[in-house]
């Protein structure tokens, strides 16, 4: 099985779980990030003083699949997330060595 | 006897101006983090730039001597001079009149400061600052002075209006209804949710409205008396009335009666009542708020279905609550009230009150939404009244004020 | 003389409304994320119920002539009708009669809406509703009367309570402890931790609180007089040394004096004078803040002992604080301040002040606790008063109205 | 009459009294999260302190017989006994005397607690409470007999300050500068960032501040009469004008309007006006209000270039501020507003009026400055005024108070 | 060395640390995330606006472990986090190549 | 390819994100955490009630890399964030199959 985590802009994130659910994939787990890369942060004033903030706001997807599927929910996500300006964000795959539903103890692609 | 009218004036004055901080709290918590101290900054800034016209030149406009017709006043009080004299057409009797302008003010201020429930989310900083300032000459100042000047044409018809149901609640509707139709809706509106923020910041906003409305609606009086009495109690019920309004219409229609529901409850109900509030009786207060409630919580929903995006509900809250004001107080109204009103439909007067009531409500609505109209098509012409898309999709704190609301990660703002 | 005394009254009854947003505000940030709105809605929903009732009803029963032994009153001024006549053992010298039972509603209101700092949590929303409307038929009115109209027979005794010890504090503490007792211990209580959400918002609800507290005890002199001012300064002083007292209390037991402690010290001295403020010195004042700041200070701890689940402290600052101004009432009183008034235990009034105070707190905790149990009871077994354990742990804002409270990151709220 | 102005005033009272928690929130708003609670119950904890020491002994040393030279007063008034023989030299015309002391508490109370602006993020609790007690009698107490009593030796040689320029806006400038040289910076300043952490606290805050000083302005007329109408006016544009002047100095220099700029705009209007309240016209209090804002605006930015951390520029803002409406009081004073006043520059009083209320700046400056220094090096050396680097880098609020300002996530306060 | 990642319920947090000491593991890393998955999430409504909210929130818990470990840490956390109905979590096991303590240097299973 | 991730003392980020600039490495994605470990929390005190909070504030780093840089970048990181007090946090490497940048679709090294 692998791990799919995709760093995308906030905006994105409805677009991606309809993808996502359109191809029957019905489990992720999502978390707010900051992002440091090329697209360019913002500067905020208060009272004179200058602040430059580096970081954009992003929001990180995990996505537990069974290694059939990885090639083609890569793609669906890549596709919805994409808005073709700067900062739109990666996605990696890392290998996983199990996977288990708490629920159920069950474990393998049958847990998810 | 002035002193008191003056005392009471003065703290009504002070109630008042706090409304628009609690009125900026209220926006603030409604929209998303991204946008809070745009919308609040509307309403700072109403504050600086309308009370400083007023004191030049629409005081005078408003309260000075009238030109002709009732249509406006002159520039006798311009700069806050000439009050030794009095107020043309008030008696001497009453409150200081440099304290009556000054409550007066803080009217304006409001009213103003209303719009930004509609424009929010996507109107420029400098347009908005330029809009309220014409907007103040060319629609509040001939209304305020038709309606809240004793030598205006609606006053001297017999319109009854006590403390602005036309002048601030339809107007303030209205004139949001035209520039929100210019400005556009907000970009994903209505298919992307846009819920509230913060809720006990708008709940904190409406507690202080509530607080605020009693100089608003008992000060109007100008001055300690009866009606002054019968002005506060009626708005401490008609919001009470239109929160368990609001209330039950969720309940029945959606199941869940919410707490931001129960605050633009009360808010309904204080707005339908500041036509009425002097001069009606409690028991009255108590159907008008209902009322007001449930009509205003289903006015609400009639932007979904027309598409327009009047973002705060300015004109489902203020502009219908304002008509309905009107319109009960054509029925409602009784002398045995104050010796200065009139009898309605229900009391007695037939339906010449109504019909005057409604005359007013309809030409208020008239020209609030003409002109408006005129001077937001007129300023998204010239300068622009709109962010960019871009703008608009970071919110407008950090492209109109270099500012972030918040910072209260851990990390705090993280980067620095 | 009736406008200045007017004017005071109804300035004092603003006051007095702002209190139950403060008070929202003071609870909605002591509870868990989940359930804020929730809690400040029981509030906001007391200011419709209560207010609503009180004008159709509640007023008459509390004010209206009495119906004998100064048990109640008669419907007379039912749908606040028949006060040209003034109120009934009112003198006909003070401020309005309309203007008096509008001050005195806002007491109605926010007495209601302190028990919500005990259910918290836990309490179905429809059920909180129906409890507070029984409950101020069953419990607050016949102590009202008795207290508060000249002719209700604890007054009549001579019994003083300038501004409500018995009646709200000592009234709204006990009736939290019979609910809460009803109502049972929220899920997890007390191993889980259930910090405050946001210590800033509860801070502000007690600036809120304070400055309202001024017309609350102030006001009720029912006028300008002398008794007023001492009123007034009493207030200020008992909040200060109360919120002193409870920091040297913390400072001593755990080390840290803490913001929620201050807040919280100041409210219990404000309670505490609460009977008081128009019958004593200022340097009583002093003495009565500071004992109630670490008097109730320990209270709040001894729920952890006992294991009844007090929320938000309703028993051990507002029951406690109120026992401890009573009892302090009859050792501190002077004529000296208010020549209505009586003497204390320790200004050469003898033990008979003292019993009368110790009397009628003792008959209201009896009544309260008792007949509020009853209502409690009655409600769980037919309606059932407490959420389903699920609601419960997903919280009341969710599940009672539908709502969040909050939605402030970087994503908005996540999935829209 | 004397009951309108006993009215008048008490209300005042509470509106002040009200602005210390809107300083609390305008503070605790600009800090980081972690430092919110510290810096809002140094506010909390002024009301406390001052208020008691107020009663016990200070307001007699400031309003008691003159001990001679117009230096201090005597302890006459302590414990706020002998207030029956009305207050020396103010007339037995106007408000009740423990009206006016009471009032009067309030200013002392906020005028300590603004100091916390300067010290917040590293001050040691109990430093912070010890550093008060003192400073407010040998700073506050002889300054305020100086101005504020009739008695003092500059309210004697004619000069004027209506509402507290020199004792509260010059005196909380220059005494915050003081204990900032002696207490260092905050660790990482200004390299590190700390923006604030909620504006919209901030807002709020500046909303509550704008509407208290309406009492803290128009009170200090002391009764109701034309000149407390004036000073209300004069506070109303002085505080919009401020706002805007401060919104276009950031427009030119930075671009970028601000929210937190049009607060603090706002803040410094009214500070400017302070003094001036009850002796200038509207239309100059308008010139004052806008040179407040844009002096102030400049102001602020000098301690980044002076490296002195006056974390939340209280001498830029308030001390700044109050010598600005010093100054121009000299310029604009007029006679036909104030009788009691006198004529400035512009208005044909010639350089008298100018000179004396330069000198009082300057006694002002001198005097606080040298005191506070004095009082802050004593106590840092005995018992330190600061916390320890870790302490500091964990925040004051868990280091001083053991307690989370927030815990808003989903999950609650993680780990309990 | 593995990873061990733990989507939970956020109630569960406690029971799961208290476990984990134990078992005498002392060092996780907790971040917030929101999950999507088979556990409906909720409805909310403001002013007649209907707001579907699909996440649900989560505790996301990283171990890294010792490989001799993880089978018992892997069960330790099932058993502690499970409430038997839906939505109770997902674990997964990731390789880890190697792990550093920042305040030593030490590196690999004593690090930990 | 590799991901880095380092738990890391949130006032130490600014010097980390120093650190890698100059060694060019242009992306980050950082998340807020809470950590357990030999770190001592604190307790709080609200009302008399006392809550020991365990979880320290920790920022989580991640970095995807190129194999050939990990080595230099974890020592910088390293260094960035070490202040020699307990709680210094951790670093762990774990292996990437393959990283895609979603605005171009470019993968592997290319991506980053
Ligand atoms: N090497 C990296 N490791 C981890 N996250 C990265 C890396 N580089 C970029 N990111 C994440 O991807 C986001 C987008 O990267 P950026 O360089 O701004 O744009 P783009 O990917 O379109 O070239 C960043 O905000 C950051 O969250
Ligand atoms: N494929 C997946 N990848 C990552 N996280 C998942 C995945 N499926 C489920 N999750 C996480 O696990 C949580 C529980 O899953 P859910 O389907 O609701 O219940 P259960 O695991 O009990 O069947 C989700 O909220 C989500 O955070
Ligand atoms: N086994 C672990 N798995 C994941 N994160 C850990 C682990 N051990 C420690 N951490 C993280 O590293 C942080 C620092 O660990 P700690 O034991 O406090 O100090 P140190 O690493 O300096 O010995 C913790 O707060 C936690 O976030």
């Amino acid at each position: 099985m692998k791990l799919i985590v995709a760093i995308v802009k906030p905006f994105r994130l409805d677009a991606v779980k309809g993808r996502l659910k359109e191809l029957d994939v019905h489990g992720m787990t999502v978390t707010e990030a900051q992002g440091f890369g090329r697209q360019h942060g913002h500067t905020e004033v208060y009272r004179g003083a200058e602040y430059q903030v580096d970081f954009v706001p992003k929001i990180r997807i995990e996505l537990a699949v069974d290694d059939s599927r990885v090639e083609e929910i890569v793609d669906a996500v890549v596709d919805a997330a994409r808005t073709g300006s700067i900062g739109d964000g990666k996605i990696w795959v890392q290998p996983l060595d199990s996977l288990i539903r708490i629920r159920t103890g069950e474990r393998g692609p049958d847990a998810l | 006897m002035q002193a008191i009218n003056t005392t009471w004036v003065l703290v009504s004055a002070a109630l008042v101006l706090f409304m628009t901080p609690g009125l900026a709290l209220f926006y603030g918590g409604m929209v998303r983090s991204k946008n809070v101290l745009a919308v609040m900054m509307n309403n700072f800034v109403a504050m600086g730039v309308v009370s400083v016209l007023w004191a030049l030149a629409a005081c005078s406009l408003v309260f000075g001597h009238d030109l002709g017709h009732g249509l406006l006043g002159n520039l006798s009080l311009a700069g806050l001079g000439g009050l030794g004299h009095g107020l043309p057409g008030f008696g001497r009797s009453g409150a200081s009149p440099l304290a009556i302008v000054t409550f007066q003010m803080m009217f304006a201020v409001i009213t103003a400061a209303l719009i930004s429930g509609g424009t929010t989310d996507r109107i420029k900083f400098p347009a908005f600052v330029l809009f309220i300032a014409c907007w103040l000459f060319l629609v509040y100042v001939p209304l305020a002075h038709w309606v809240f000047s004793p030598d205006g044409w609606l006053a001297h018809r017999g319109v009854l209006d006590f403390a602005g149901g036309t002048v601030v609640e339809i107007n303030s509707g209205f004139s949001t209804l035209a520039i929100v139709l210019v400005l556009g809706r907000r970009r994903g509106w209505p298919s992307e949710g846009m819920a509230p923020h913060s809720v006990p910041l708008s709940l904190l906003g409406v507690g202080i409205l509530w607080f605020g409305w009693f100089g608003f609606n008992a000060g109007s009086a100008l001055g300690m008396n009866g009606v002054a009495v019968y002005a506060f109690i009626n708005t401490a019920l008609a919001a009470a009335a239109g929160l368990l309004g609001w209330l039950c219409f969720e309940r029945v229609r959606e199941d869940y009666p919410t707490t931001l529901g129960a605050a633009s409850g009360a808010v309904a109900g204080m707005v339908a009542i500041t036509p009425c509030a002097g001069f009606v009786t409690p028991m009255a207060s108590l159907v008008i708020g209902v009322l007001a409630g449930v009509i205003c919580a289903m006015a609400v929903r009639v932007k979904f279905r027309l598409r327009y995006d009047d973002s705060l509900d300015v004109l489902g809250v203020h502009g219908v609550g304002g008509l309905i004001g009107m319109v009960l107080l054509g029925l409602f109204a009784t002398r045995s009230v104050n010796r200065a009103g009139a009898n309605g439909l229900f009391t007695g007067g037939g339906f010449h009150l109504l019909s005057l009531e409604v005359m007013a409500a309809v030409v208020t609505v008239a020209f609030s939404f003409t002109v408006t109209w005129l001077i937001a098509k007129a300023i998204d012409l010239t300068v622009g009244l709109r962010v960019s898309p871009e703008d608009e999709s970071r919110g407008l704190d950090l492209t109109q004020h270099a500012e972030s609301a918040y910072s209260i990660g851990g990390m705090g703002r993280i980067g620095n």
